[in-house]
């Protein structure tokens, strides 16, 4: 097979090559459309991950509540429910299944709903990794707050969680990657992100390996770019005295 | 020479078959049996080969395939002759060739009937439905500069996603494929509830596909086909799978031959899509 | 000031605290001995409601731990507690270990707090390092500042577990010399420790207890060494033990 | 509610014919991808944690570049290009094993570091210091006791990797959810096929879980 | 027996051992002790190579340890060692601990293996435990299956690291009498230690390391103990604090 690169420089209406590679006047290139489209992956990708954050954190502090055998439980079917269901399906039935349910969710625009539907998704899994960092922790941490006369939620805030979220991270940095990934699901929805640009505009052009590579490539770079911030992350909460977080041992 | 079909067929005496698992020209019907029009059409296809190799055995391999994958899937020789629902345009013609046209695919509007709806023109300011990775996507965009309308435009993973989303209000048409809609209305709980109206908004030639490059594979494939015109047991297969009724639900889509698709059996070609014109 | 009465506690059918009764006052040293298993700590933990009690009751300074009314984070900030493993908070440097609780749970303002933190600092001769972070001290070092972040909440009584079983022999002494201090000074004191030195000198009361949450024995220092005839086998058995080698 | 669910046309005879070979497939996958993955993957482990500069740079790329690959291209391009480099196709489900062992070794490898770095330094002096190579150490001391301490996270794993055969869609292989899916289309029944999905996978996965967390309370590490 | 000459190692450009020699003899028993930090465990752990050194000579039984040809894993199967924390191996039973090596690396066929383990693990009188898991004993049995494990290899020298300072108080005993037998039969042995009841009983040598891994003290047991005025002020300093309380 031989290569044409020239077809993101294509108009989307009459196919043909323009003198920029970028539209003029209202038309649109495949280059302007693939870069919008990356703008929708990394715009539901980082909604998504605030959305799973907030819940995750939440869900996951719960299940580590002592004395609370209802939220505990609570948290854990949420987990499962999450988990154990292909996210495919999960969005499938929020799309077309619950809104004949309840009609009010029609109007929801695809976008919103795909970014809570990812987000909970991926909130299930941050609240597993988010419990065994809190467990992780020596006993003796939870009592110490509470001895100092700190309430729960004050514990938790100023003790159990700063250290929990500091030996999370590299699981956490995985997790972020995935969302980016895991994002190109949102074309069931139609949010027209990368995926869905590649599966039409190779159908349009098709020059499917040129789309493919440059689709692939940009993922690659969404995720490493998630990977360095982590990264920086990472360094910034280091705290100084420890050796790389999670080595406890014993 | 490598790309000499026939004898990699005659020398392991076997073919495979690039085939579609859920569309309006074939699908399965589970535990890998593959039917539909253009299924059983290739299947003939390959028969008259057998027959022209003198092979007494040759065993068919089905590949299904999907709209990302055929045509890696034909150059790179995992499928020989792929007969699903190909389009035959002049990009594909640079990695791929065509068989002569064996079917007129017509863009259409499916709406629910009580709409209102009748054409083009009614789909301003209306949402409309069409299925990712398919070219109808820019007939619609092509439409919507010609004619200067405003619509809102959603798109289904699939073709039965597209209809779920007529069904249940989220889109007001559906523009796709006429035999795929056709298939999709048929086989919904209420048939009766939607219509195809309006104008054709485009016509594709659809035909199978195979590598470039091959001429003996290619006449011999096109021999078949004219045959299968002129013997009229083309028209009988088409009558069977689009005016009978069909499995696995025994219910007929209710497509009868088209102008277009007459037109081409009547002066067999391989002309892709550009040289035709929407009437 | 310190009061139980008949407490008893289990985890689930297994008994760890039997029936344990004992008062303390105001300005006593009482030390906590026993083998391993026999509830020292969770004994210890009872007094500011860290583990809950069954049977029984437990009154602080006039307060009910065991009522489940009482505001149990006020009890708690009255109540210092040092642990065997230090348990700083490892995020956090030397300063702010000693005054977030302050601030966040008396309600000191960051100045105030840091004023008294300091003091405390001082007192326990760790002024130097009071930028760094708990991991860059050494564990008598660790010590002495979580002594410090208790003393820094004002606290009418100091809970103390097993607070040099974790030091380096040589750092041992670091601790008790600042425990010693504290002694002196009045600070009412209970404390689980098999440093029989500590309890010769300082301790007013010896309390032994034995597997299964039995107080075994809770008499005056004197009497504890003073007159091993008058002891039960099990506590000659076990000072035997730890003061052999 | 415009609904109506209708569970008629889902037949025993219809789950065989479509959703049975599916799921024997995305059994099958999981579970060469999982031992082959854990094998490969401790391999990588190991490799990053050799401390040869020789040995751990190629493992870190290849597991970095792996994990920030979306896995559905991983498979589309060794399916699309294999062939061209070697000459000859190879099948949609060869084709997919391949991937999925080479894609999931990159995640096993990450769990399985973790899992040996989480074993105290004394257990790998202990093992030294009684004469143990380096490979009858791993093996026998350290490997051991990683994998049981990583066991519910490599399940984990295991679930989000039978989730991810539904991928191999891409290449006209054909796992659980495309049975359901193919069913649902060709019926005309989508939401029905979609909600009998949810449940199947919800059973398989929950008694997956489940019973690996039996497994684990059963070999735990008395500790 | 044992041979150092010259030893010197560092951690990047931190220097961990100066310059370090010493001889030990057959059936000799060496005390080592020193601040924490002061590089003991890692004096210790190059004698059979756990840790590599950078400069200087090791030599153990006429073997090379510092060579880089030395077949390593046969000289450690010869070596025995405890460690602080034991570091029994958690997944297997006490006699699978006793036997895995043997079988492994000696080669021994596994009847033989249980039958001289087993031996070794009547020694230090835990035969009811041998089919327990390690989690399931406490510390000092635990640290008394260790020394079982190491002498099942019949070596020819015991490295012992801090075997007690994880221990309970109670259960320090236990170990210390374990290996007080073995001195007495006059295992060759070196051992990490700060029970200074020990040093004193069975020693024949002490030696005192002080940070930066120097050698401070290389003396008899009578001359460590009885003549302090002949030590440095260093050693004076670290033994009045490990003994004052
Ligand atoms: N959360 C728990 N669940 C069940 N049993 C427990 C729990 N915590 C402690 N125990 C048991 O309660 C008993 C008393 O424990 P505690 O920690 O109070 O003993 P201790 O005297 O402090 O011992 P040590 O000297 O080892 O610290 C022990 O047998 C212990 O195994
Ligand atoms: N892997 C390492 N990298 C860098 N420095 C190290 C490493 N291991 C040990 N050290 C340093 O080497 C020095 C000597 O350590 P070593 O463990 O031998 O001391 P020690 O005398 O046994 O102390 P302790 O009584 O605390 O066990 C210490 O300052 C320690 O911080
Ligand atoms: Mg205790
Ligand atoms: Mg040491």
């Amino acid at each position: 097979m031989s290569w044409d690169w020239q077809v993101f420089c294509q108009d989307t209406i009459t196919q043909e090559v323009g003198a920029s590679c970028f539209g003029k006047g209202g038309d649109i290139t495949y280059l302007d459309w693939m870069l919008s489209a990356w703008g929708w992956t990394v715009s539901v990708s980082l909604l998504s991950l605030v959305v799973a954050l907030v819940v995750g954190s939440l869900i996951g502090t719960l299940r580590t509540l002592e004395g609370s055998p209802w939220i505990v439980r609570l948290g854990n079917a949420w987990v499962e429910f999450f988990r154990n269901i292909p996210l495919l399906v999960h969005i499938f039935l929020w799309y077309h299944v619950i809104p004949s349910i309840f009609p009010a969710m029609k109007s929801l625009p695809g976008f919103v709903l795909v970014v809570f539907a990812l987000g909970f998704f991926t909130s299930a899994r941050i609240a597993e990794q988010l419990r065994s960092g809190i467990l992780a922790l020596p006993r003796g941490q939870r009592y110490a707050g509470m001895a100092m006369g700190f309430t729960t939620f004050q514990y938790y805030r100023y003790v159990l969680l700063p250290m929990a979220f500091r030996i999370i991270i590299p699981p956490l940095t995985s997790e972020t990657m995935n969302i980016f990934k895991n994002s190109s699901v949102a074309f069931a929805v139609s949010v027209a992100e990368l995926t869905m640009f590649a599966m039409q505009a190779q159908e349009e052009t098709s020059r499917g390996i040129e789309v493919y590579l440059a689709v692939t490539g940009l993922y690659v770079v969404s995720a490493f770019a998630i990977n360095r911030i982590m990264a920086f992350i990472e360094q910034r909460a280091r705290v100084p005295g420890m050796i790389a977080a999670g080595g406890g041992g014993h | 020479q490598a790309n000499d079909t026939l004898a990699k067929i005659k020398s392991s005496g076997a073919v495979t078959l690039g085939v579609r698992e859920s569309s309006g020209l074939g699908y399965t019907l589970g535990s890998g049996k593959y039917v539909g029009f253009h299924t059983e059409m290739g299947e003939r296809i390959l028969a008259d080969i057998q027959k022209q190799l003198g092979l007494a055995k040759m065993e068919i391999k089905y590949q299904p395939v999907t709209s990302q994958n055929r045509i890696p899937l034909v150059v790179n020789g995992t499928v020989d002759i792929e007969c699903g629902s190909t389009t035959n345009n002049t990009a594909r013609q640079k990695d791929v060739a065509f068989a002569y046209t064996t079917y007129v695919e017509e863009v259409r509007i499916a709406v629910n009937a009580k709409s209102g709806i009748t054409g083009i023109k009614d789909l301003n300011g209306k949402t409309i439905v069409t299925t990712t990775g398919t070219t109808s996507v820019q007939t619609l965009r092509k439409n919507k500069r010609a004619e200067g309308l405003t619509f809102k435009e959603i798109m289904g993973k699939d073709h039965a996603d597209s209809f779920l989303m007529l069904e249940t209000g989220r889109a007001d048409a559906f523009i796709m494929d006429g035999s795929i809609l056709a298939a999709n209305i048929s086989k919904s709980k209420n048939p009766q509830d939607y219509k195809v109206v309006g104008e054709v908004l485009s016509v594709e030639p659809i035909a199978c596909m195979l590598r470039k490059d091959d001429p003996a594979f290619k006449k011999a494939v096109d021999d078949s086909i004219v045959r299968q015109i002129k013997d009229g047991s083309l028209a009988k297969l088409y009558d069977r799978w689009f005016m009978q009724p069909i499995p696995p639900n025994n219910v007929k889509v209710g497509l009868p031959l088209s102008e277009a698709t007459k037109e081409a059996w009547a002066n067999p070609n391989d002309k892709p899509m550009e040289s035709y014109e929407v009437k | 000031m310190i009061e139980l009465k008949n407490v008893s506690k289990w985890y689930g059918s297994f008994q760890v605290l039997s029936d344990c009764s004992t008062s303390i006052k105001k300005g006593e040293v009482v030390v906590v001995c026993g083998p391993s298993g026999s509830g020292k700590s969770t004994l210890i933990k009872t007094i500011n409601a860290l583990e809950p009690i069954q049977k029984g009751e437990i009154w602080v300074d006039g307060t009910a731990v065991h009522d489940p009314k009482t505001n149990l984070p006020k009890l708690r900030s009255r109540v210092g507690m040092v642990f065997q493993h230090f348990e700083l908070f490892p995020h956090l440097s030397v300063t702010e270990n000693l005054t977030i609780a302050q601030i966040k749970v008396l309600g000191r303002s960051p100045d105030d707090a840091k004023v008294r933190g300091l003091k405390m600092l001082d007192r326990v001769g760790l002024m130097a390092h009071k930028d760094k972070f708990p991991g860059q001290l050494s564990g008598g070092q660790q010590q002495r500042v979580a002594i410090a972040r208790a003393l820094s909440m004002d606290p009418i009584v100091m809970l103390f577990d097993e607070p040099t079983s974790a030091l380096d022999p040589e750092m041992v002494g670091e601790v008790l010399d600042v425990m010693m201090g504290l002694a002196h000074e009045g600070m009412t004191m209970m404390c689980v420790t098999h440093e029989m030195g500590f309890a010769k000198k300082v301790s007013d009361r010896v309390i032994f207890m034995d597997v299964g949450g039995k107080i075994l024995e809770d008499c005056s220092k004197d009497d504890f060494f003073g007159h091993p005839e008058a002891r039960q086998p099990r506590t000659k058995d076990f000072l035997n033990k730890i003061l052999q080698h | 509610m415009n609904l109506n669910i209708d569970w008629s046309f889902f037949t025993w005879e219809l789950f065989s014919n479509f959703v049975l070979k599916g799921l024997y497939f995305s059994v099958i996958l999981t579970a060469i991808a999982t031992l082959g993955g854990i094998l490969l993957g401790t391999l990588l482990a190991l490799m990053r944690l050799s401390g040869r500069r020789w040995l751990m740079a190629p493992a870190t790329v290849y597991v970095n570049g792996m994990r920030s690959i979306p896995l559905v291209m991983v498979i589309l391009w060794f399916f699309l290009l294999v062939p061209l480099i070697i000459g000859r196709p190879i099948g949609a489900e060869i084709s997919a094993i391949i991937t999925f062992v080479a894609f999931e070794a990159a995640y096993f490898s990450e769990i399985m570091r973790a899992g040996i770095q989480s074993i105290p330094r004394g257990q790998v002096f202990a093992g030294q210091a009684v004469g143990m190579t380096y490979g009858q150490n791993m093996r026998l001391v350290i490997l051991p006791q990683a994998f049981r301490n990583m066991l519910p996270v490599l399940l984990t794993q295991t679930i989000i990797l039978f989730q991810d055969t539904s991928l191999v869609y891409a290449i006209g292989a054909y796992d659980m959810l495309k049975g359901f899916e193919i069913a649902g289309k060709n019926y005309g029944r989508p939401i029905e096929a979609y909600m009998a999905a949810a449940v199947v996978y919800f059973v398989i996965c929950y008694a997956l879980s489940w019973s690996v967390k039996r497994l684990h309370q059963k070999i735990a590490i008395i500790r």
